[in-house]
């Protein structure tokens, strides 16, 4: 890795993740790695299925071991490697050093207990406070997510409130011990658009009081330019690019990146009929062999098909990192991607 | 809240009547007839006059000479009861069984019957007369007002003692066939001078007809007794049933109840341990385990139990348990706590045979509710926080698993209660469930009548509750 | 620009996954080869025991009391052996003339083979029907010739130069014998002889024909009610629904037990089809509850929204849409029944009030428990324990094999 | 307006160059819709969720209309009352010329094979039992358009025309990917050839890619069959690249409606404006000033009065509470719901209106300034604590004291005080009883000694005795060895006062007390 100025807080390399199931085994995550920066928002953008969910789950180590096994790769956090540790010492650090929220704000939350004691518990586990600490702690958290009535809602269950209220308590719940990795897993997928503002509004602004990392997965290009400082491009269960937001939306350097562009019927660019990325999500159980893109990916060449790619930097001197693993971006390293699909080049 | 229990209630009340009008539909449309082991010696048989009569009072006691839906008595014609008393009495070319279902026709006419049998009196066929006042006999008698009543009011006593006074006078009017002509005048005549006295009995103004086509029924005695809880009186042993069942009921409780209380006792941990041990053998033990219980008729396994365990049984070593009852014999002298000891050593197998039935279905339930709560979103958030195994399991995922298993308590309910007559059967305990399968044999109407709907209030209140205690662990049903 | 993404393996019907998804399950496998065996029992029980021999000559030539017996009612008394027996004659037939045209019509009927399995199956039935009247009704023996039962065991050894050829066990499952009453397993009963000296071994085996049939007829019967009662209130809804609900809510809080104790007790002449008809009209409350639960779940999706835009008929969205799909819990619950409605009636038969001239296990369970005999009491409850758990095995495979997930 | 999407639009009208404005294809007016809720004990309808109010539109032949709206705006239901699929409860529905509400059931069948519907998710809108050719082919048998033979040929053309293989007519809905089983979705709506699909968020459920090649193939097929679609939508930039006109839907009311460019340049009403300015773009270098609201959406049971947007309205005036705004039409094919833009006409009118918004949200800002934000010190580890302890927060936390009775106590009291009466009652009952007991068994000791002096035979008195005891609890029924029924075992204590069976080794005390004898 390049040098930086420090230890990244969160460092995931070459993590592969198998499920065991009963007509064969899924390899959903191939080889995936990305670093977290302290108090930085990193996106991990890629379709269903593509392993995005997964590697974030194995960081707090929530895979169910039956089916689900870790196969290989570090995942370091504050220098400590997370795999190796121990169940105990995984559960001190969950809710406490990391916390995690999820896409269905609707079952996210246990219908049979008051908002109150769900929030509550954390902080009682970790930080060992009295009941009375807890609730008075647990209302001050209200406030912080910018909740109405706080006092109030402590005692009403989750089915009393609105979607964008239960995401609001999941993030309270998350950040009751000022955790310092935030993980949401496509936070606001599942919520109307206006919500969606006020919620990424809110998480924007709790970084900057609190300086935690988050990390951000999202199928939605719209909310990776919005919130993300960088952007990791997962598929199929490798990290086909990782670069900052701002050089990935100038000039992506990997095709499935480019075809994404160009079959969102985006607001701005003037829309024509789109240009669609042919086929369909590959099915984990019999995947493409090398670059796992090759099928769909109107510049495969023979080389795709055999050899994996690898991650290779692409930016100009001076400019932060941007690596893509392609073969073709390898031989023509400045072509514009995006028009060349447009026109439908020749590989 | 409140509204969701008050709706429950009002809402079981036409459930009660529905089954009650089921149960009364089945009991009287049933082939064969009621009471009819009871008074089969008393129809069929000889025809004796004292034994005719107190068959009709038997008849009488329990309605069943009234017709079912409707009385159309009122329209009865002089003709209709000729021809009856005719085929009665043996004019004419009858069969032994027409002879017999005319004769209890016509005592089914009771005092309907009496304006025309008084009418006979003097009708040229001497068979006929004579017919006529053997009829008027019985069916002029008229039945005491609630016999049974334990605390009979000052006015209800002098009431029966007047008609008891009047029947007994009637009884004397009769005589036999071969008697002379002039004793037969005498007693016709005095049958004249009672009707006249008392024929106003007979007449109905258009209101007395209206009511007595709809009150004069079984369907609208059924409906009075009921209203006021009374249901009647056993046909064999005539002691009322009510307090008969009230006192057996305490066995039929204790087993039913008390072996699914024992049931989800077992139940609820095993449930938890096959879900949390989800694969591993020992799971897959305890699964083929349950399933075959599930599958082990009960009535096959007391009789093993009480083959070998029960005092009776050959091996010496494996006597440890009384063949069956409900205490033993000299009871009465141990202490309370004596005898509690000694009931529960008398209910150690049956309760065994009652509880692993239940609980094999319970534990599956379980396993797969508590299979399905685990895979929960807010399961995962709870292990997000950083909670153990432990709490996650026990706190957050096995109360709402146990949810489902709450319905199921309503669903088990009635088979428990039915599940009960088989045990005390085999182990004679004097419960419910022994009870109705006598009542049943010697097709005792009021009793089977008396437990079914019992039971089914029982069941009733069984759902209501069981609702109820879903509203209170459910906090979603609660607003609703 | 087609996506011919999915695999173009050979056409994989939706029973074919179920099926295949089934066959992984060990216990569900080993519990249909059971049904299958138990169904070769019960048809073929004379083949292995029966007091008439296959055939007798002696001087006055051949004869075959066996053939002749199968459907001779004072053999075979009760109509439900008349039905096996004209199974046991017919099956082979029928298979045969299968076999025959399939090699004949040959691979044209590939895409109407379900129409001909169909057909089959519907002529199969038609048999069925027209026979039970006149198994159960006046005709004595359609065969026509009748000569008196005759106890070919003793004419054997009275008459040196007769030989016979009896079946296995030569005992038959009526045969009262007083003398050898009670009697341990032996040579010659396998499995002793109950208190009226019936061979208790013989009653095992023809029990079998009485529990399967009360296990399919009753829970065909209460599955009829209970899918159409489940239907129209899942379905239409309204006051419809309240109604039927009502009606389904008061069934269901009868002790059901009781219940078919009072019918059962109440019917003078009990014979095995009141049990059949009591048991199913007693216990199709489950079934409803289940049928309307899933009308109202499917009703709401969007595939049966868009049949309903389509402008296809209701009668057709309720039963050749929805009915498929709501089939699979009816299916589990089905298997499940069989085994219950088996329970039921040897309870039933165990406290006395089951058909008493019919060879029920649960009656000789009960003369066990009186004369307190062990041969008596295991024969018969591992009977029922096997019958019940064999069906309960197949629908536990059922209901994992039809999972939703698998619907998916 | 870029050219590209200039000759987009026209060139999808190719089968009609411009939406045929003369006779609309489908006319919308007032359409209505309220769900009963029911409460109570007798299930009374105590209010209605008021789903779709008042909903008027038109669709010309060959137009894609888009219907926006987020969650609990309606438009699912305006689009299955059109169907029918739902029973609107009031409001009238012309489908060419057809009055929709009132066809009869024969009528009706018939309307069904001009209109159609595509649903939102691939898993649950295609039969899991059926074959590919049931499915598309069974509305060809039902109205008699086709049979055998020639279904199977129709559903091959109509599966080649969506782009799949003639090979999956005989293949089961579980062996195709989402994408594929919405192109299934697409055929079976063109079995019968309608006029009109109502597409209900056909593609929310798919991934990008897949979404892309949808929304091509619904453009291609409108444009050569001169299809009109109905397209509802919540995904904004997916219904800016079908639709012709847009019309965008707040808790069962259209506060806009305008053609599609119009629109997304120039939004007049204050939802419209907040909607696309939350819609995140994929670019990071725009920065966009955002409008955002605040609150959630309020539940449609009980909806504001007077204009339903004014709760989270930036731009309200006191004429939004009370009055709801007709739809004015500032310009011939746009309407707009809001009293802003209330007596604008003319081409210049949009510049107009969007002052008077500015000047009215600047207005309300400085008038009721926002709530002060609590500012909490976030210290880690340590706990929150208001870094300003300015009055507002105190006075609130102070107004809201702790309840009396803490909140979880009261919760505990709810079942102790009743479990507490029963045992109270209980153990009083008993008590009372023993007592009586006891009394009762003082005078009959006394009576009973008397008697064993007099006639000297214990078991005799004892029996006779018994018989007229009181009905105290213990069981009864036991049989003394002499056969005389002896009824009551009364009530031991330390005394040792129980009188019962004389068993054998039963004894009466010297000094003629009735001791009979110690329990084992």
């Amino acid at each position: 890795m390049t040098s930086v100025p420090e230890e990244p807080l969160l460092r995931i390399e070459n993590l592969s993740v198998r499920f065991r199931t009963s007509n064969g085994v899924v390899r959903a995550v191939d080889g995936a790695g990305y670093d977290v920066r302290r108090g930085e928002t990193l996106a991990v953008v890629g379709e269903s299925g593509c392993g995005k969910s997964v590697t974030a789950m194995a960081v707090l180590g929530l895979l169910p071991t039956p089916p689900a096994e870790v196969a290989s790769g570090r995942i370091e956090f504050e220098g400590e490697d997370l795999l190796q540790a121990s169940p105990a010492r995984l559960r001190e650090i969950r809710g406490n050093r990391i916390s995690m929220i999820f896409q269905e704000p609707m079952t996210s939350l246990n219908p049979v207990f008051t908002v109150g004691d769900q929030i509550m518990e954390g902080l009682r586990l970790h930080r060992g406070l009295s009941r009375e600490e807890a609730r008075r702690e647990a209302s001050h958290l209200l406030e912080l997510v910018r909740m109405p009535a706080p006092e109030q809602r402590l005692d009403e269950y989750p089915h009393q409130l609105s979607g964008g209220m239960r995401q609001r308590v999941m993030i309270a719940i998350a950040l009751a011990c000022r955790p310092r990795l935030l993980i949401a897993d496509e936070p606001t997928t599942a919520l109307d658009v206006t919500v969606q503002a006020q919620i990424l509004e809110l998480l924007r602004e709790l970084q900057r009081e609190l300086g935690m990392s988050i990390v951000l997965i999202t199928h939605d290009l719209g909310v990776v330019a919005e919130t993300a400082e960088r952007v990791v491009v997962m598929y199929a269960g490798t990290v086909v690019e990782r670069a900052t937001a701002l050089s990935l939306f100038d000039k992506p350097r990997h095709p499935y990146t480019a075809g994404l562009f160009l079959s969102l019927p985006s607001l701005g660019a003037e829309s024509g009929s789109l240009r669609p990325i042919e086929g369909s999500v590959p099915d984990a159980m019999n995947l493409p062999s090398g670059c796992r893109v090759h099928p769909r990916c109107p510049f495969a060449m023979p080389v795709c098909s055999e050899r994996d790619p690898v991650l290779t930097r692409r930016e100009a001197a001076g400019e932060p990192p941007h690596e893509s693993a392609c073969f073709y971006v390898d031989q023509q390293p400045d072509a514009d991607l995006v028009a060349l699909t447009r026109e439908g080049a020749p590989p | 809240m409140k509204a969701y229990a008050l709706r429950r209630l009002l809402l079981m009340i036409p459930t009660f009547l529905g089954i009650s009008l089921i149960l009364f539909l089945i009991l009287n449309l049933a082939p064969g007839r009621p009471g009819a082991q009871q008074s089969g010696d008393l129809s069929q048989s000889m025809r004796g006059e004292v034994t005719a009569e107190s068959y009709k009072i038997f008849r009488e006691q329990f309605h069943l000479d009234k017709p079912i839906l409707f009385n159309t008595r009122f329209t009865l014609t002089a003709a209709e009861v000729r021809a009856q008393v005719a085929a009665a009495s043996g004019v004419g070319t009858t069969t032994a069984a027409e002879r017999v279902h005319a004769q209890e026709a016509l005592e089914d006419l009771g005092g309907a019957a009496v304006p025309f049998l008084v009418g006979l009196l003097d009708d040229p066929e001497p068979k006929l007369r004579d017919a006529a006042t053997y009829f008027l006999r019985i069916d002029a008698v008229r039945p005491l007002e609630d016999p049974f009543d334990s605390h009979p009011s000052a006015s209800l006593r002098s009431r029966n003692l007047a008609i008891d006074a009047e029947n007994a006078e009637l009884r004397t009017l009769r005589y036999v066939s071969d008697a002379p002509e002039a004793t037969k005048l005498a007693v016709i005549a005095r049958w004249k001078s009672w009707y006249v006295a008392h024929h106003a009995r007979f007449e109905h103004d258009a209101l007395g007809k209206l009511s007595m086509f709809f009150l004069d029924t079984r369907f609208a005695a059924y409906w009075r007794n009921l209203a006021h809880l009374d249901f009647g009186v056993s046909l064999i042993s005539r002691e009322p049933v009510v307090p008969t069942l009230v006192s057996k009921l305490k066995y039929s409780l204790t087993l039913s109840v008390g072996s699914l209380v024992l049931a989800y006792l077992i139940a609820i941990p095993l449930g938890v341990f096959s879900a949390v041990k989800k694969g591993t053998r020992a799971d897959r033990v305890v699964t083929l385990g349950l399933f075959m219980l599930y599958s082990l008729p009960n009535f096959f396994v007391a009789t093993i139990l009480l083959y070998f365990f029960s005092t009776g049984s050959e091996w010496q070593s494996l006597r440890s348990f009384p063949t069956g009852g409900w205490s033993s014999t000299g009871a009465a002298e141990l202490t309370t706590l004596g005898q509690w000891r000694d009931i529960a050593w008398h209910l150690v197998l049956p309760m065994g045979c009652m509880t692993y039935n239940s609980l094999a279905a319970l534990s599956r339930y379980m396993r797969s509710g508590l299979l399905e709560v685990i895979q929960a979103d807010y399961v995962r958030t709870a292990r997000a926080k950083g909670l153990s195994e432990g709490v996650v399991i026990g706190k957050h995922a096995l109360r709402n698993g146990l949810l489902p298993i709450l319905t199921l308590l309503a669903g088990l309910l009635p088979s428990i209660l039915g599940g009960s007559v088989i045990i005390e059967y085999i182990f004679g305990i004097q419960g419910l469930g022994l009870w109705v399968v006598d009542s049943i044999n010697q097709r005792d109407y009021n009793v089977i009548l008396a437990i079914e709907l019992f039971t089914t209030v029982l069941v009733l209140i069984g759902l209501l509750l069981t609702d109820l205690s879903y509203a209170l662990v459910d906090p979603r049903i609660r607003y609703e | 620009m087609n996506a011919e993404g999915a695999p173009a393996v050979r056409r994989v019907s939706y029973f074919s996954l179920v099926w295949r998804e089934l066959r992984r399950d060990r216990l569900a496998v080993f519990g249909i080869w059971a049904v299958v065996v138990l169904l070769v029992l019960a048809v073929g029980a004379p083949l292995v025991s029966s007091n008439q021999p296959f055939w007798f000559h002696d001087a006055r030539g051949w004869s075959s009391p066996w053939l002749v017996g199968l459907f001779d009612r004072l053999v075979f008394e009760s109509s439900v052996d008349i039905f096996y027996n004209l199974l046991l004659v017919l099956l082979p037939l029928f298979l045969l003339a299968y076999a025959a045209a399939r090699r004949f019509f040959g691979g044209r009927l590939v895409r109407r083979r379900g129409r001909l399995v169909a057909g089959c199956a519907v002529v199969f039935s038609l048999q069925f029907l027209a026979l039970t009247p006149a198994t159960i009704g006046g005709v004595e023996n359609p065969l026509h010739y009748s000569h008196p039962v005759q106890n070919y065991r003793a004419k054997l050894a009275a008459d040196p130069h007769a030989s016979a050829l009896f079946p296995l066990h030569h005992y038959g499952y009526r045969e009262t014998n007083p003398v050898e009453s009670l009697s341990p397993p032996s040579a010659e009963h396998w499995l002793g002889t109950d208190q009226e000296g019936r061979d208790v071994f013989a009653r095992m085996l023809y029990g079998t024909r009485i529990s399967l049939s009360i296990g399919v007829v009753a829970v065909a019967l209460y599955i009829f009610i209970g899918v159409v009662v489940g239907a129209l209130a899942g379905y239409f809804g309204g006051w419809v629904d309240t109604l039927l609900s009502r009606l389904v809510e008061v069934m269901i809080c009868f002790p059901t037990f009781f219940l078919i104790l009072t019918l059962a007790a109440l019917i003078r002449e009990r014979s095995i089809f009141h049990v059949m008809v009591i048991i199913g009209i007693t216990s199709w409350t489950g079934v409803a509850r289940l049928v309307r639960a899933e009308f109202l779940k499917h009703k709401g999706l969007e595939y049966a929204q868009a049949a309903r835009a389509l402008g296809i008929p209701a009668r057709r969205i309720i039963f050749s849409h929805i009915l498929p799909n709501a089939s699979a819990p009816v299916l589990v619950s089905a298997t499940f029944g069989i085994a219950s409605s088996i329970l039921v009636e040897s309870s039933l038969s165990f406290l006395g009030i089951g058909d008493p001239n019919v060879a029920s296990w649960g009656e000789t369970l009960n003369a066990g428990r009186t004369d307190q005999r062990l041969w008596l009491i295991l024969a018969p409850g591992f009977a029922i324990f096997f019958v019940v758990t064999v069906f309960n095995l197949v629908g536990e495979g059922l209901r994992d094999a039809l999972d939703p997930k698998l619907r998916k | 307006m870029s050219a590209d999407s200039q000759s987009a639009r026209t060139a999808s009208g190719d089968a009609g160059a411009e939406p045929d404005a003369a006779a609309p294809l489908l006319h919308v007016e007032g359409l209505t819709k309220h769900f009963p809720v029911t409460r109570g004990v007798l299930g009374r309808t105590v209010g209605y969720v008021r789903a779709v109010d008042g909903v008027s539109f038109d669709v010309a032949r060959g137009e894609t209309l888009g219907l926006v709206g987020e969650s609990g705006s309606g438009k699912t239901t305006v689009g299955r009352s059109i169907l029918r699929l739902i029973e609107p409860t009031a409001g009238h529905v012309t489908f060419d010329g057809v009055d929709v509400l009132d066809a009869d059931a024969r009528e009706l069948r018939r309307l069904r094979r001009s209109m159609q519907i595509v649903f939102q998710d691939p898993y649950s809108s295609l039969n899991p039992r059926m074959r590919v050719i049931d499915l598309v082919g069974e509305a060809l048998e039902v109205h008699g358009l086709a049979r055998g033979p020639e279904i199977e040929r129709r559903v091959g053309e109509l599966l080649a025309r969506v782009g799949l293989s003639p090979s999956a007519i005989n293949r089961y809905p579980h062996e195709f990917s989402g994408g594929q089983r919405q192109r299934i979705g697409v055929a079976r709506a063109l079995a019968l050839e309608p006029k009109l699909i109502v597409c209900d968020e056909p593609v929310s459920a798919l991934d990008v890619s897949i979404q892309a090649q949808v929304v091509n193939l619904l453009k291609t097929l409108g444009r050569e069959l001169g299809l009109s679609y109905l397209f509802i939508a919540h995904d904004l930039s997916v219904v800016r690249h079908l639709s012709h006109r847009v019309a965008v839907m707040y808790l069962g009311e259209i506060v806009e409606l305008a053609p599609t460019e119009r629109l997304f340049e120039a939004p007049a009403h204050p939802y419209t404006r907040a909607l696309l300015s939350a819609i995140p773009l994929p670019d990071p270098r725009r920065e966009r000033r955002r409008l955002v609201l605040s609150g959630d959406i309020p539940s449609p049971v009980d909806p504001p009065s007077g204009c339903r947007f004014h709760t989270r309205c930036p731009a309200v005036m006191e004429r939004c509470k009370s009055e709801r705004p007709p739809a004015y039409a500032p310009e011939p094919r746009h309407q707009v719901r809001c009293f802003h833009a209330e007596g604008v006409t003319g081409d210049g009118w949009y510049p107009e209106v969007e002052a008077r918004i500015e000047a009215r949200i600047q207005k309300n800002r400085a008038e009721t300034p926002p709530p002060p934000r609590v500012v909490l010190d976030v210290a880690p580890g340590g706990p929150l604590r208001p870094v300003e302890q300015n009055v507002s927060i105190d006075a609130r936390r102070a107004g809201a004291s702790a309840p009396a009775v803490s909140r979880s106590l009261r919760k505990k009291l709810w079942y102790v005080v009743p479990l507490a009466l029963l045992l109270a009652f209980f153990g009083a009952r008993s008590a009372f009883r023993r007592a009586a007991a006891e009394r009762e068994l003082e005078a009959l000791a006394g009576e009973l000694t008397a008697k064993t002096k007099l006639t000297g035979s214990v078991p005799a008195s004892i029996a006779e005795l018994g018989w007229r005891l009181p009905p105290l609890f213990g069981n009864h029924g036991a049989v003394d060895p002499w056969g005389r029924a002896f009824r009551y075992r009364l009530l031991r204590d330390e005394k040792g006062f129980e009188l019962s069976t004389l068993g054998p080794d039963g004894v009466v005390s010297a000094d003629d007390s009735v001791v009979v004898r110690k329990f084992r």
